[in-house]
Parts: structure tokens; C-alpha cells; sequence
């Protein structure tokens, strides 16, 4: 109760339906190998890692499979003990092809990680504790898969006044954050102490929405006694996982429209990510697995499951036994996530779930006219009029859609979702914006 | 005072210039594609209606009671001069408003709310402060109207309108739902 | 400027760039024509518009005087009434008498407007000062709603209310039937309408009723003034 | 499994969506009319039932023949054709010809809605379009008020009700005074018990003002509108119409009186909510239901009908643009105001 | 051949003012006049004669004059020839039938600002000789005329239930009093705009199903024509 009133929150936003209590009880288990494993050199934003081994070479676990090829860009490990069988197109979550690593699982390999010697962080210089952090290949796992090393490198001029460990886990299904704030708080903890330290931040918090609250005792209890770290519980809400709105929520500071969260000082990292930091410091282990929730009505055996990245959906879907009402299959959360034409796709490093639908439990709304109810209005964190934004987009007023701010949206769907008319406004949103992004660059 | 009162207001609201008499339909069609351009346009009538107003105060008082048959050609030229010494005034004191305004202010001689303007306040024996404020109202009235259109048209895009509803014809239909609802200030500070 | 005017043409030698002592004689010349032909036109329906005028003006006197056959401006000045030829010819606050054929003074027609409901009421209404009544209305100019403040001038019985109307007291528009001599019933869903005519009579009142109570005195001096405006061919 | 991708669906997210649809939201207006049009039944007999139902055929056929969805009549799903012919059924006269109130409601419809491209595009509130056009158009039958008959006349037709189409009422209907045509015009304060009660004279939907009220509340509870209209519109007219009564509480009626009287609940709960033509946004949806508010003192206590709340929240419907622009929501990170 | 080629051009001038480019419908012109003093249908034609008198006036005279007006004030003087003929209309109107002046009142004297008018002058009388200008004039007065009409009469047939002042539909009807108030004009007037668009859509969909159709029947009709045409050219032979 005291915590309820003591907790925080941005303004606006929506309140889905959690449908979180299916396999937020279901401790974390590992999946078992399979056969073969596809791994896209592009599974982060920036430019694609650079290979440096062949078809036909044997690879352990843990292995260099790509080198970064750039600063922004990070570095590709194999997710078993096998060998490379081809470098060729296949298909990418998003429909696309893109070059691709294929590795065969050796089925006679333990496929244990041999534990390495942990690397003494503190004796580390910031220019070499970022290099390592790329060696590891870790980028955000929260869903935008950006670099997280490039997080680290803080410009002329700019300090990390405050750590924001994000904790939120505010899409509705997802349990994987969850999951491991319960499993693993020490390694949440010490993995915020490494980057806090690093960076020099006065302070790391860890915000965790209150539907969490026994990952909020779990992590709390590992906070070292007046250490800089604490836990900030805060309500329940969509899009609170967003850095931005999580900023705000925390700390009332608004990011200024277009810019960083280092712009007011402050860097955000899932609690993952602070978890694969951990790993990587302390037993040598770059991000070559992660935890993804598998749930929705479409699969009979929800889990939280340790994936090794790259497997394929379908194997995953197969373990966790999907049935035959499924009719969709979206990668990541139900709000963001993206609908998988194919199962044929691996799991990447920022897959956190993988959901199946049935056709009973696809919400197909009749699209009428909008009314201009204002709801998407009070749902939009990002202060915005989506109603507005997407009447304009269906009019095609790019100019005006770009003075009203329509770059600003961030794309969470809480529009859509609170909509009664069944509009689909932040998918006109996106099209917009994609067509001023467009001409915006044939301009110049 | 009572009687400035209602000058004002029915110039302004119950017999709007445009919505009730009918008069600068060119420009209230014709301008009413953006906000701020006809806000800028309103404002311009406005000006020129009122040193019309004072100009037709004169002629009325000093050269008309001679010669009636001249009244139409002097006003006419009146409103013509006058148009073309506010945009020299503008543009010498201020380029920026001349710019805003520019090409505007032709447009307004041949704009019969000015004429209509002149014409009413003579035929309505309006003295020297009632002109003046009649011309006020009106010039005020003729603003909101456009303003008004201009908004409800620059929404208007957002909508799909039917084709065979488009362009002048949805001008007129809302121009008589706007008319429609000024018909609620009938009677305002009539009969106090 | 004559001088410059020289030089362009036998520097151009064409008619194409004609200087502004040609572009001003132009229009002097169409402004002298226009203006002739204006007056000229002018002179021809005056009269004519005149007649029509006094003829509109006599027939709405005669209608809110009854009895009444011959009209009269008269101008208030200097505390008397002088009569007058025409009521756009003086400055002065302006009412006609109203005489019998023999020349009898019958009663004044007052002009009076005022705002209404819709757009200004400009309206006549005829006063006898012997029985310090209303002897009639009529409704010159209105906008009034079609239907229903039209009722003004178009329900009779709201018409007939004002054919003899006390003036003191003051005249009150009632609801529901009128009782005393000075009151008037308002017209059933035109009641602004119905009020704005009193209040339009009411300042008229207050204008004139002094006025020509005291100038009653002069009514002899008038009859033999009296000039009968009515024109030839309407006789 | 292969069974799976041939049938795997592919559309835009996010896959889950509110309960909460357009025709639910005017179907919940709609049921929370239905008190509104017992109490007219209650009050003005069976043929306040008869008015509703040309109104509403009005509006349908209408919305049926001409509106631009396809097929034909896809647009009658949402519910709010229906809903616009009982909410202008409701603004009308108990002794108003049957069919004038069907053409109230096709004119609503169609020159209110269809010519501007259907739900959702029109920029004035389609039933009170129809309500004003029939006022201009019939200002006699829009303005002679009867008597409520009460229950013992709960069978009883007017016999104006029924005149033929395009002819008018037979004059038998006596005309009475509203409680607002009598303040204005003959200074007398109907009762407050009277008027939230509802025993006055007085449009269909406008008797009864405790009905409105519980109704509103509910409507305003379930978040089917904006509660801020409403209330900033009940608010302001208090206020404007408590300065002037408390100086000269002799010439001025007082707030009670203006708030529970005419068709200000009944527009302020069904009318001015209307989000189609409102602004969307929060502080838009104040300086609205202030600006309603203003209108309507100003027509009362001043202008030259007894009633104004009908103007006023059309005139504010023609406003409603210019009040969206400028109280556009300000964008995160963008400081105290939009940037 | 010259003169039926002549005769045929003015005919073409005529016909076009009164449907192709009707100012009203079709070009939006002199919009002040059409809505304030059609009420009426008697309003409405007076109001058309006293404009198309004022064009055609001017327009003749402007043609006339064309020559001599120097261009650098041409739009001051076509200003001043049609207010001198709006001022004689205006006292001949005031004259000659006072009720309909009174009624029509200061719109008379706003024909001077009527765009039309100013328009025709400089689009077409000041460039072509007298009777092309007069056939134009004459045109676009009486498209304008017929259109004042138009709107006038359906204003007073349901504003009044009358036409011309006489009652159309017995004693009982209930005139739409809406009609020939302002808002009435506006919402007729739309009105009728929207059913020219919409007869002009039809016709274009039913000209384009036409044009198709007949595309297909010359189709259909090819492997008989040439049959046909042998048997002809036989004949001949």
C-alpha cells in the first residue's frame, strides 16, 4: 500500500490487460540444442558486423563469429560448439533477406562454457571498458537491440550524472525481465554496480513496476547497504518502458523532443543487458543466449526459456508446443512486437518474447470513422494528437504532419490500442513518417 | 450609447456583412483557404472600411447634398484611393505588414462589403460616430466570418468530402450552417 | 512636366507609351461625360422619384391618421413647427401634419425607428394631441422574421392595438391580453418583436408627444400656412 | 506446422486493443437516452414516442441513401444515424407536425453529416443542424409550446402532430410559455422543484433535469465523454449568471434557475459532447464548454431568444477549430507550451 | 459565308455566357447579388435585367471606345462607365417600378463591384469589336439572369409557396421560411451546385461507359464490316 503511493509515473499512457500471469510463475529453464542455428550479421542497429570466419571452419561456443565494422556496431559470437556451414540470404524477422552466418550445432559437444578468468573492470580505463563491453557484443535487449557500448562513450563535455536500469517490463505477456530480476538480482545488481562505477554516475536506480513486486524485494535485497543503488517502484503503465517515459517517471525530467537521455545526464539500460555485463566481466561469457517469454494462447506450454541466439522461431514454438489455433506469431511484446510472416526467422538479441495468437484471441476490430474522442490523445506519452497525426497522414499533409511533431512518436501503440473506432493510427503514423523521412532525404 | 451598442453588434453579429448581407463574397470564398492569410485579409478590410466610412461622413456632409448623382462614382473612388494610400502608407512604415498584406490590398476595392459599407451608412443617415463605429462592427464581423470559414475550411482537408460536394459548392453549405447559427444572435441588446 | 511629356513622344515617336497629361485628359473627358450624362439623367427622374416618394409618404400618413387627406412636413425649430417643403431639406427634426380635406388639422404622423429583432424598424406612427392618443402604426422598413415578427405589420389585430392607443401613462407592452388604454398585447412568439415596436413609439414618445403638446397652440397659424404637397396628377 | 505459415497473419501491431468501439460508445449514449425519452412519454403522452420515431426514420433513411460508405447502409452499423435522430427528436416541440420532424432529422443527417463525408467529418453538430434549420425554416411550430398532459394523457396525440406533410398544424395547439420564455418575457421564475422535476412546458427531452443529471453522471463515470464540457459549461454559466443576479437579483433570474431550466442539462450531457465536433484535447474541451456557457447567458439575458444553448453550441462548433489549433497537445520535451 | 460565319461566332459568344460558361454555376462570379435579392423570383429577374443592362451598356461602349482608352487607365475608366450605368439604372429603377428599388436596395448600386462586369470589360470587350462584344454582354447577362432566376424562384416557390406572388399549394402549406432567409441562400445555392456536379459526374461516367461500349460493339462489328463493304463495292461496279 505504502509502496502504491510512494510509486511513480509519467502522464498519460494505457493500461492493457497484463496477461502476464501465465508464465510469470514458470522459473526460467534452458532450452535444448538444435541442429542449426542462423545468425544475421545485422541483428543490432548500425552497421552489420564483419565476418571473420569461413564456411566450412569449426567454431566453439562463445567463439568471434564477426568483428563490429565501425563504432556503431558490435561484435557476433557463435551460440554452440559446431561448425559454419554456409554464409548465404535468409530471412530476417522482418521479412527481409540479409546476409546470414549458419551454424551447425555439433550434437556431440556438451555445449558447456568453459567459465574464463574474470576481467578486473576497475583496473580498466572508460575507452577500454568500452571496447570490452563491444567485444562482449551486448546491445540493448530490451527490443531496440542498439549497441550498448555506443551508450557508453560519453561526448566532450557530458558526464553520466545517473544510471536508469529499466526494470519496467511494461508490455503486457512478457515475464523474461521478470524472471530474471527473481533468478539472478545479484547479477542485475553487480552489473549496475560495474556500469555506475564505470561511468562515474552518482547514482544507479533500478525502476520496476509494482506488478513485480517480489523482483522488487529479490533485487532489493541484494542492494548493497548505502551503496549508490536503489529501487524505484513505479505504477503500472504502457509505454513505461520507454527510456524516455521511464525518465520522466523517475525523475520528472522531460528529454528535450530529439534528443538523448544524455542530454539531461543520464543513461538507460535494461536490466538484461545488466545481467550479460555481469556475465561477461565475471565468467568471460559474451551475449551468445538471452531469455525469451514464449506465451499466448496459441502455445499449450508457456515458458521462460534460455535461448541460445539464433535459433529458429519454429524450433522454439515446436518446444513450447503451439497449436494448431494459432494464427500469428508476433516477435517481442504484443504492443511493439513484430508480426513474423515466417517461422523460419531466428531469435535475435533483442527478442524478448515470442507470442502466439489465436484467431479467438486476435482482437480484429471493425475500423470505423475517427471520432476525435481525444482517447489516443490522453493515451500518448509522447504528448501528441494522434488522432490529429493520422488524419493528416491520410490526407497526406507531410508539411503539417512535420510541424506537428509527428517525428516525435515513438511508435508504442497506445494509440491504436486505446482507439474505440479501430483506427489504425500509429500504423498511418509510421507510414507517415517514413515518407518525410524519405523526401526529407531527397531534399538533401 | 445604447445605440453605438447596438450598431456595433449587429453590424458585427446579427447582421453579419457576410453571412447576413451578403457582402465580400469574392474574398470570403476566395481568401478562405488558410488561416492566417485571412486573418491578415480581415484586418485590411477592416482598416479600409473605416477610413471609408469617415471619407463617406464627409462626402456626405460637404459635397453629395449638391450633386446625389455623383454619390456611386465618389465612393468608388474614394475606396480606390483609399486602398492605394494605405498600401503606400503600409509599405513606407511597415514593409513587413506590407509584405504580410500585399497582395490583399487590391483585392479589397473591389470587395463590395466596402462599397456596401459606404452605401448602408448613407442611406441610414448614420452620423459622423455612428459610421465610425458601424464600420468597426462591420470590419469585425466581416474578420470573425472569415476567420471562422477559414478554420472550419482548413479542417475541412482532413475530411473526405464527397466529389460531388467539392469546391464551391461545401463552401456555400457551410457558409449557411455558419449563417445558420449567427441567427442565434438575433435580437442582441435590441430591446433591452 | 509638359516639357517631359514632349521629349518622351519625339524621343519614342510612337502612340504606344502616351504620357500622363494624355491619360489624365482621358479620363477628365470621361469623367466630364459621365458626369453630364449622370446629371442629366438625374434631373429627369428626380421628379419623378420625388413624386413616388411623397406619394409613398402621404399614403402612410393618411393610413396612421385616419380622416386625415392632406399631409404636411413641418420641421421643429426654435421651439415652433414651420413648414416645410421637403424632410431631406432641412436638418432639423422633422413630423408631418395630417389635414382633413377642408383643411382641418387632423393629427402628426411621426417617423421613428429603432433596432428590432432581426435588423433596424423604421416605422409611422400618427398622434392626435387632442386625445393624447396613438391613432395609428405602419411599418415602413423591417426585416423581421417571415412568420412571426413579420406579424408586426402583418397581424391585424397586433395593427389595430396602436389605432387608439392612450400615451399617458406610458405605453407597456403586456402578455395575455391588454386591459388598460395604454397597454399593448404582445404577438405570441414575437414578443422582441412585438416590444421593439413599443419601445420604438415609446422614444418617439419621449422625442416629440412635449414638442407637440406645446406647439398645438400654433395649429391655426399652420392651417392657414398649410400647403397641400399632394401632387397634380394625384389628385 | 506447415499449416501454421500458410495461415499466419501479418498486419500491423499492436495486437491488442481496448474493448471499447465507436458503436459501443453510441449505443451507451443512446441507452442512456432512453430515460430521457421515457420521462417525454410520461410528460407529453405516446406522441412524444411518434415524434422520436420520424426523427430517427428521418436521419436513417437518410444516412442510407446518401451517405458515401459502401454497400449501401454500411454506415448505419456505427449507430450514430439513430442516435442523431433521437438526440434532435428530443430538442423539439411536443405539438411539432410528425413530419417536420422527419425532415429535421434528414436535414440533420444529410446536410449536418453525408455532404461532409460522413461520421467523423462534420464540423456541426448534426441534430442540432437539423433542430436549426427546422427553427428557421418553421419558426411558428418550433416555438408554440403545450402543456405537459401528464399521466393521465399518456395515449393522447396532439392533433398538430399529425398534420399532413408540407401543410401546418391545425391552430388548435394553445401555445404556452417555457419556463425561460416566461422569465423572459413576463419575468416569472418557474419553481425550482418544477424544473427538476420536469412538470413545465418545454422541448421532449428538456422536462426533466433530475433524469439528465443521473444520466450525465453515469455517462461521465463510464468515460463515455469528456466530462470536461459539461461541467465547464454548467460552470461558467453559474457563474456569468450569478454576477448579474447578485447585483440586481430583481431584473436577473438566478443561477439555479438558469441551470436546471430549458435545454442547457440536456445539450451540456448529449449535444455538446459530441467529440466529433468538440476539440480533442483537454484544455480545448474547457475553453469549449466555457464559450457554450458564455453564449448562452448572453442569449438569454440579453439577446432576443428565450433560449440560446442551441446557438451557442453551434456557434462553438464553428469555433471548435481555431480552439484545437491552439490548444494543441505541447509534444513531449518540448517545454511548458508547443514549440 | 462570311456573314453566317460571323453570325455563327455570335451565336457561339451568346450560347456560351448563358450555359457553357455560365458566370454563376460554372465560373462562381457575382456571387454578392445572386444570393442577396433572390428571395423572389421577381427580385431575382429584376436584379438580372438591371445587370445585364449595365453590361451591356458598358461593354458596347467599351468596344466602341477600345481605341482611344489608353491602357494604362483602362480599369479607372471602365470603373467609370459602369458606375455611370449603374447610377442610371439605379435612378431609372428608383423611378419606374419603387417597390422592386426599395426591395432590391443598395444592391443596385453594389452592381458596380459585381466582378463580372469589371471582368467582361477586361477579358473581352476591350479586345473585340461591337457585336462580338454585344453577344458576349448579352450571354453572360442572361446566364447570369437565368441563374438568378433559377435560385429566385426555387427560394420564393418554398420560402412563400408562391411564384411570381401566387400561391402554388393552397392556403395550408407551410412555407420554409429558412428559404429566403440568408442562410436559405447559401444552402440553396450549394444545393443546387451540387446537383449541376453531380449531373455532370453522371454524365461523364455515362460518356465514358459510352465511349467503352462503343469501342467494343466496332470491335464486335469488324469481322462483318468487310462483307458488308463487298457487297457494296459490287454494286457500284
Amino acid at each position: 500500500m505504502t509502496q502504491a503511493r510512494s510509486a511513480k509515473s509519467f502522464s498519460h499512457g494505457v493500461h492493457p490487460a497484463e496477461h502476464k500471469q501465465a508464465s510469470s510463475a514458470l522459473p526460467v529453464e534452458r532450452m535444448p540444442f538444435v541442429s542449426l542455428y542462423t545468425l544475421p550479421l545485422s541483428m543490432h542497429l548500425g552497421a552489420p558486423s564483419r565476418p571473420v570466419v569461413q564456411a566450412g571452419d569449426q567454431v566453439r561456443r562463445g567463439q568471434v563469429l564477426a568483428e563490429p565494422s565501425g563504432f556503431v556496431s558490435t561484435t557476433l559470437h557463435s551460440p554452440a560448439t559446431g561448425r559454419v556451414v554456409s554464409m548465404d540470404l535468409a530471412r530476417h524477422p522482418n521479412g527481409q533477406y540479409v546476409p546470414c552466418m549458419m551454424i551447425e550445432a555439433d550434437p556431440f559437444d556438451t555445449q558447456q562454457f568453459e567459465p574464463a578468468e574474470p576481467i578486473d573492470w576497475r583496473a580498466l580505463p572508460i575507452d577500454g571498458f568500452i571496447e570490452h563491453v563491444q567485444r562482449a557484443g551486448l546491445v540493448g535487449m530490451g527490443g531496440a537491440a542498439f549497441p550498448t557500448h555506443v551508450k557508453y562513450k560519453l561526448p566532450e563535455g557530458k558526464r553520466c550524472q545517473r544510471l536508469v536500469i529499466n526494470g519496467c517490463e511494461c508490455e503486457p505477456f512478457l515475464t523474461c525481465d521478470h524472471r530474471l530480476m527473481l533468478e539472478r538480482p545479484a547479477a542485475v545488481v553487480r552489473g549496475a554496480e560495474i556500469v555506475a562505477s564505470k561511468l562515474g554516475a552518482d547514482s544507479a536506480t533500478i525502476g520496476v513496476e509494482l506488478n513485480k513486486s517480489d523482483a522488487i524485494a529479490a533485487v532489493r535485497h541484494e542492494l548493497p547497504a548505502d551503496g549508490p543503488i536503489a529501487v524505484q517502484p513505479l505504477k503500472v503503465k504502457y509505454p513505461q518502458g520507454a527510456e524516455k517515459m521511464l525518465i520522466k517517471a523517475m525523475f520528472g525530467v522531460e528529454v528535450p523532443a530529439g534528443k538523448l537521455p544524455l542530454d539531461v545526464d543520464i543513461v538507460v539500460n535494461n536490466v538484461s543487458t545488466m545481467a550479460a555485463i555481469t556475465d561477461y566481466f565475471e565468467r568471460g561469457q559474451p551475449l551468445v543466449e538471452r531469455i525469451v517469454t514464449v506465451a499466448g494462447p496459441g502455445v499449450d506450454r508457456p515458458a521462460n526459456l534460455v535461448v541460445p541466439i539464433g535459433t529458429p522461431v519454429r524450433e522454439v514454438l515446436q518446444y513450447c508446443k503451439i497449436n494448431h489455433e494459432a494464427r500469428q506469431v508476433v516477435m517481442g511484446g504484443p504492443m511493439m512486437g513484430m508480426p513474423l510472416a515466417s517461422l523460419d526467422v531466428p531469435v535475435l538479441k533483442g527478442t524478448s518474447g515470442l507470442l502466439a495468437f489465436t484467431e479467438a484471441a486476435l482482437n480484429h476490430p471493425n475500423e470505423y470513422a475517427c471520432i476525435q474522442c481525444g482517447r489516443c490523445l490522453e493515451a500518448c506519452g509522447n504528448l501528441l494528437n494522434p488522432s490529429r497525426l493520422a488524419r493528416l497522414a491520410r490526407a497526406e499533409l507531410y508539411d503539417e504532419l512535420h510541424q506537428e511533431h509527428v517525428l516525435d512518436c515513438m511508435e508504442c501503440g497506445a494509440c491504436t490500442f486505446a482507439c474505440p473506432s479501430g483506427v489504425p493510427v500509429v500504423h498511418l503514423i509510421r507510414a507517415a513518417k517514413a515518407t518525410i523521412r524519405k523526401r526529407g532525404s531527397k531534399d538533401a | 450609447m445604447q445605440d453605438m451598442l447596438w450598431i456595433f453588434i449587429s453590424a458585427m453579429l446579427i447582421n453579419n456583412f457576410v453571412l447576413s448581407y451578403f457582402l465580400g463574397l469574392c474574398p470570403f470564398f476566395g481568401v478562405s483557404n488558410r488561416l492566417s492569410t485571412s486573418l491578415r485579409l480581415g484586418v485590411a478590410v477592416t482598416l479600409v472600411m473605416i477610413v471609408t466610412s469617415i471619407c463617406a461622413s464627409l462626402l456626405n456632409t460637404f459635397v453629395l447634398p449638391y450633386a446625389p448623382y455623383l454619390q456611386l462614382i465618389s465612393f468608388i473612388i474614394v475606396i480606390a484611393s483609399t486602398v492605394q494610400f494605405a498600401e503606400m502608407i503600409i509599405k513606407r512604415f511597415s514593409p513587413a505588414l506590407f509584405r504580410a498584406l500585399g497582395i490583399f490590398l487590391p483585392l479589397i476595392t473591389t470587395n463590395c462589403a466596402i462599397l456596401g459599407l459606404a452605401l448602408f451608412q448613407t442611406n441610414r443617415d448614420y452620423g459622423f460616430l455612428q459610421g465610425l463605429t458601424f464600420a468597426v462592427g462591420a470590419g469585425a464581423g466581416f474578420t470573425l466570418a472569415i476567420v471562422l470559414m477559414a478554420s472550419l475550411r482548413q479542417e475541412m482537408r482532413l475530411s473526405n468530402i464527397p466529389s460531388i460536394v467539392q469546391g464551391t459548392a461545401i463552401s456555400m453549405i457551410l457558409a449557411g450552417l455558419l449563417s445558420l447559427a449567427f441567427m442565434g444572435f438575433a435580437g442582441m441588446f435590441s430591446a433591452l | 512636366m509638359s516639357e517631359h511629356v514632349e521629349v518622351t513622344i519625339s524621343a519614342g515617336g510612337k502612340r504606344e507609351e502616351p504620357g500622363p497629361m494624355r491619360l489624365t485628359l482621358t479620363l477628365a473627358i470621361a469623367g466630364i461625360i459621365a458626369g453630364a450624362a449622370l446629371a442629366s439623367v438625374y434631373e429627369i427622374t428626380r421628379p419623378i422619384i420625388e413624386a413616388n416618394n411623397q406619394r409613398a409618404l402621404r399614403r402612410a400618413v393618411l393610413t396612421v391618421v385616419p380622416g386625415s387627406e392632406k399631409v404636411q412636413a413641418l420641421a421643429y425649430r426654435d421651439g415652433q413647427l414651420v413648414a416645410i417643403e421637403r424632410a431631406a431639406d432641412t436638418t432639423d427634426p422633422v413630423v408631418y401634419g395630417a389635414f382633413s380635406d377642408s383643411g382641418r388639422f387632423v393629427g402628426y404622423a411621426v417617423d421613428a425607428e429603432g433596432p428590432g429583432f432581426q435588423d433596424t424598424i423604421h416605422l409611422l406612427f400618427g398622434y392626435d394631441p387632442d386625445t393624447r392618443t396613438i391613432t395609428g402604426m405602419q411599418v415602413l422598413e423591417s426585416r423581421e422574421t417571415p412568420g412571426l415578427g413579420d406579424r408586426i405589420y402583418k397581424d391585424p389585430k397586433f395593427v389595430a392595438q396602436f389605432e387608439a392607443l392612450a400615451v399617458k401613462p406610458d405605453v407597456v407592452l403586456v402578455k395575455g391580453g391588454a386591459k388598460a388604454g395604454n397597454e399593448v398585447d404582445a404577438i405570441t412568439g414575437a414578443t422582441i418583436s412585438s416590444k421593439a415596436v413599443v419601445n420604438i413609439i415609446k422614444a418617439g414618445n419621449a422625442q416629440w408627444l412635449d414638442r407637440l403638446d406645446t406647439a398645438a397652440t400654433l395649429q391655426l397659424l399652420l392651417e392657414e400656412q398649410h400647403t397641400d404637397v399632394t401632387p397634380e396628377a394625384d389628385k | 506446422m506447415s499449416r501454421h505459415e500458410s495461415r499466419l497473419l501479418v498486419e500491423s501491431g499492436p495486437f491488442l486493443r481496448r474493448e471499447l468501439t465507436t458503436p459501443g460508445l453510441m449505443n451507451e449514449v443512446t441507452l442512456a437516452l432512453a430515460p430521457v425519452i421515457l420521462a417525454a412519454v410520461w410528460f407529453f403522452g405516446i406522441g412524444a414516442l411518434l415524434i422520436v420515431i420520424a426523427s430517427v426514420a428521418g436521419a436513417v433513411g437518410t444516412e442510407w441513401l446518401f451517405a458515401p460508405s459502401r454497400p449501401r447502409g454500411a454506415s448505419l452499423r456505427d449507430g450514430s444515424a439513430v442516435l442523431t435522430g433521437i438526440l434532435l427528436a428530443l430538442t423539439l416541440p411536443p405539438a411539432v407536425p410528425l413530419w417536420m420532424a422527419f425532415v429535421g432529422g434528414a436535414v440533420g443527417v444529410g446536410l449536418g453529416k453525408t455532404v461532409f463525408g460522413g461520421l467523423g467529418q462534420n464540423l456541426f453538430n448534426p441534430a442540432l443542424v437539423g433542430r436549426a434549420f427546422l427553427q428557421a425554416a418553421f419558426p411558428t411550430a418550433m416555438t408554440t409550446w403545450s402543456e405537459p398532459t401528464g399521466a393521465g394523457g399518456l395515449l393522447s396525440i396532439r392533433a398538430s402532430n399529425l398534420a399532413l406533410p408540407l401543410m401546418s398544424g391545425t391552430v388548435d395547439a394553445v401555445s404556452t410559455a417555457t419556463p425561460l420564455g416566461a422569465m423572459k418575457f413576463e419575468h416569472a421564475e418557474t419553481p425550482i422543484s418544477l424544473l427538476l422535476r420536469g412538470d413545465t412546458a418545454g422541448s421532449l427531452g428538456e422536462t426533466s433535469a433530475i433524469i439528465i443529471i443521473v444520466c450525465g453522471l453515469v455517462l461521465a463515470l463510464r468515460g463515455t465523454f469528456d466530462w470536461r464540457i459539461p461541467l465547464a459549461m454548467l460552470l461558467s454559466v453559474a457563474v456569468l449568471a450569478a454576477v448579474p443576479w447578485w447585483i440586481k437579483p430583481e431584473a436577473f433570474p438566478s443561477p439555479w434557475f438558469m441551470l436546471t431550466s430549458g435545454g442547457l442539462l440536456f445539450g451540456a450531457v448529449y449535444m455538446a459532447t459530441d467529440p466529433v465536433t468538440s476539440p480533442t484535447a483537454p484544455l480545448g474541451a474547457w475553453v469549449f464548454g466555457l464559450g457554450i456557457g458564455l453564449i448562452v447567458v448572453l442569449i438569454r439575458l440579453w439577446g432576443g431568444l428565450a433560449e440560446g444553448v442551441m446557438y451557442a453550441i453551434l456557434l462553438m462548433n464553428s469555433a471548435a477549430p481555431l480552439i484545437e489549433q491552439a490548444t494543441q497537445p505541447r509534444g513531449f520535451g518540448r517545454g511548458r507550451w508547443a514549440g | 459565308m462570311a456573314d453566317s460565319k460571323s453570325s455563327q461566332q455570335i451565336y457561339d459568344e451568346f450560347v456560351k455566357g448563358v450555359w457553357k460558361e455560365n458566370p454563376v454555376f460554372v465560373q462562381v462570379l457575382g456571387m454578392c447579388p445572386m444570393l442577396a435579392v433572390t428571395n423572389t423570383a421577381i427580385n431575382a429577374l429584376a436584379m438580372g435585367g438591371a445587370t445585364l443592362f449595365v453590361l451591356l451598356g458598358s461593354s458596347v461602349l467599351v468596344s466602341l471606345l477600345r481605341r482611344f482608352i489608353p491602357k494604362q487607365v483602362r480599369i479607372s475608366t471602365y470603373i467609370l462607365i459602369i458606375a455611370t450605368f449603374v447610377t442610371i439604372v439605379d435612378f431609372s429603377l428608383n423611378a419606374m417600378a419603387p417597390v422592386i428599388h426599395k426591395e432590391l436596395g443598395a444592391f443596385i448600386a453594389l452592381i458596380v463591384v459585381n466582378c463580372l462586369i469589371l471582368g467582361r470589360q477586361e477579358a473581352f470587350a476591350s479586345r473585340q469589336p461591337v457585336h462580338l462584344a454585344a453577344a458576349d454582354a448579352l450571354g453572360m447577362g442572361g446566364g447570369f439572369t437565368i441563374a438568378l432566376f433559377c435560385l429566385g424562384a426555387t427560394r420564393e416557390v418554398l420560402g412563400f409557396g408562391e411564384l411570381f406572388g401566387v400561391p402554388l399549394f393552397g392556403e395550408h402549406f407551410e412555407p420554409w421560411v429558412i428559404m429566403i432567409m440568408p442562410p436559405g441562400g447559401f444552402i440553396m445555392l450549394g444545393l443546387i451546385l451540387l446537383l449541376l456536379n453531380w449531373a455532370q459526374q453522371r454524365r461523364g461516367s455515362r460518356a465514358a461507359t459510352q465511349a467503352a461500349g462503343e469501342q467494343v460493339s466496332a470491335h464486335d462489328a469488324l469481322p462483318i464490316a468487310p462483307a458488308h463493304d463487298s457487297g457494296h463495292i459490287e454494286e457500284v461496279v
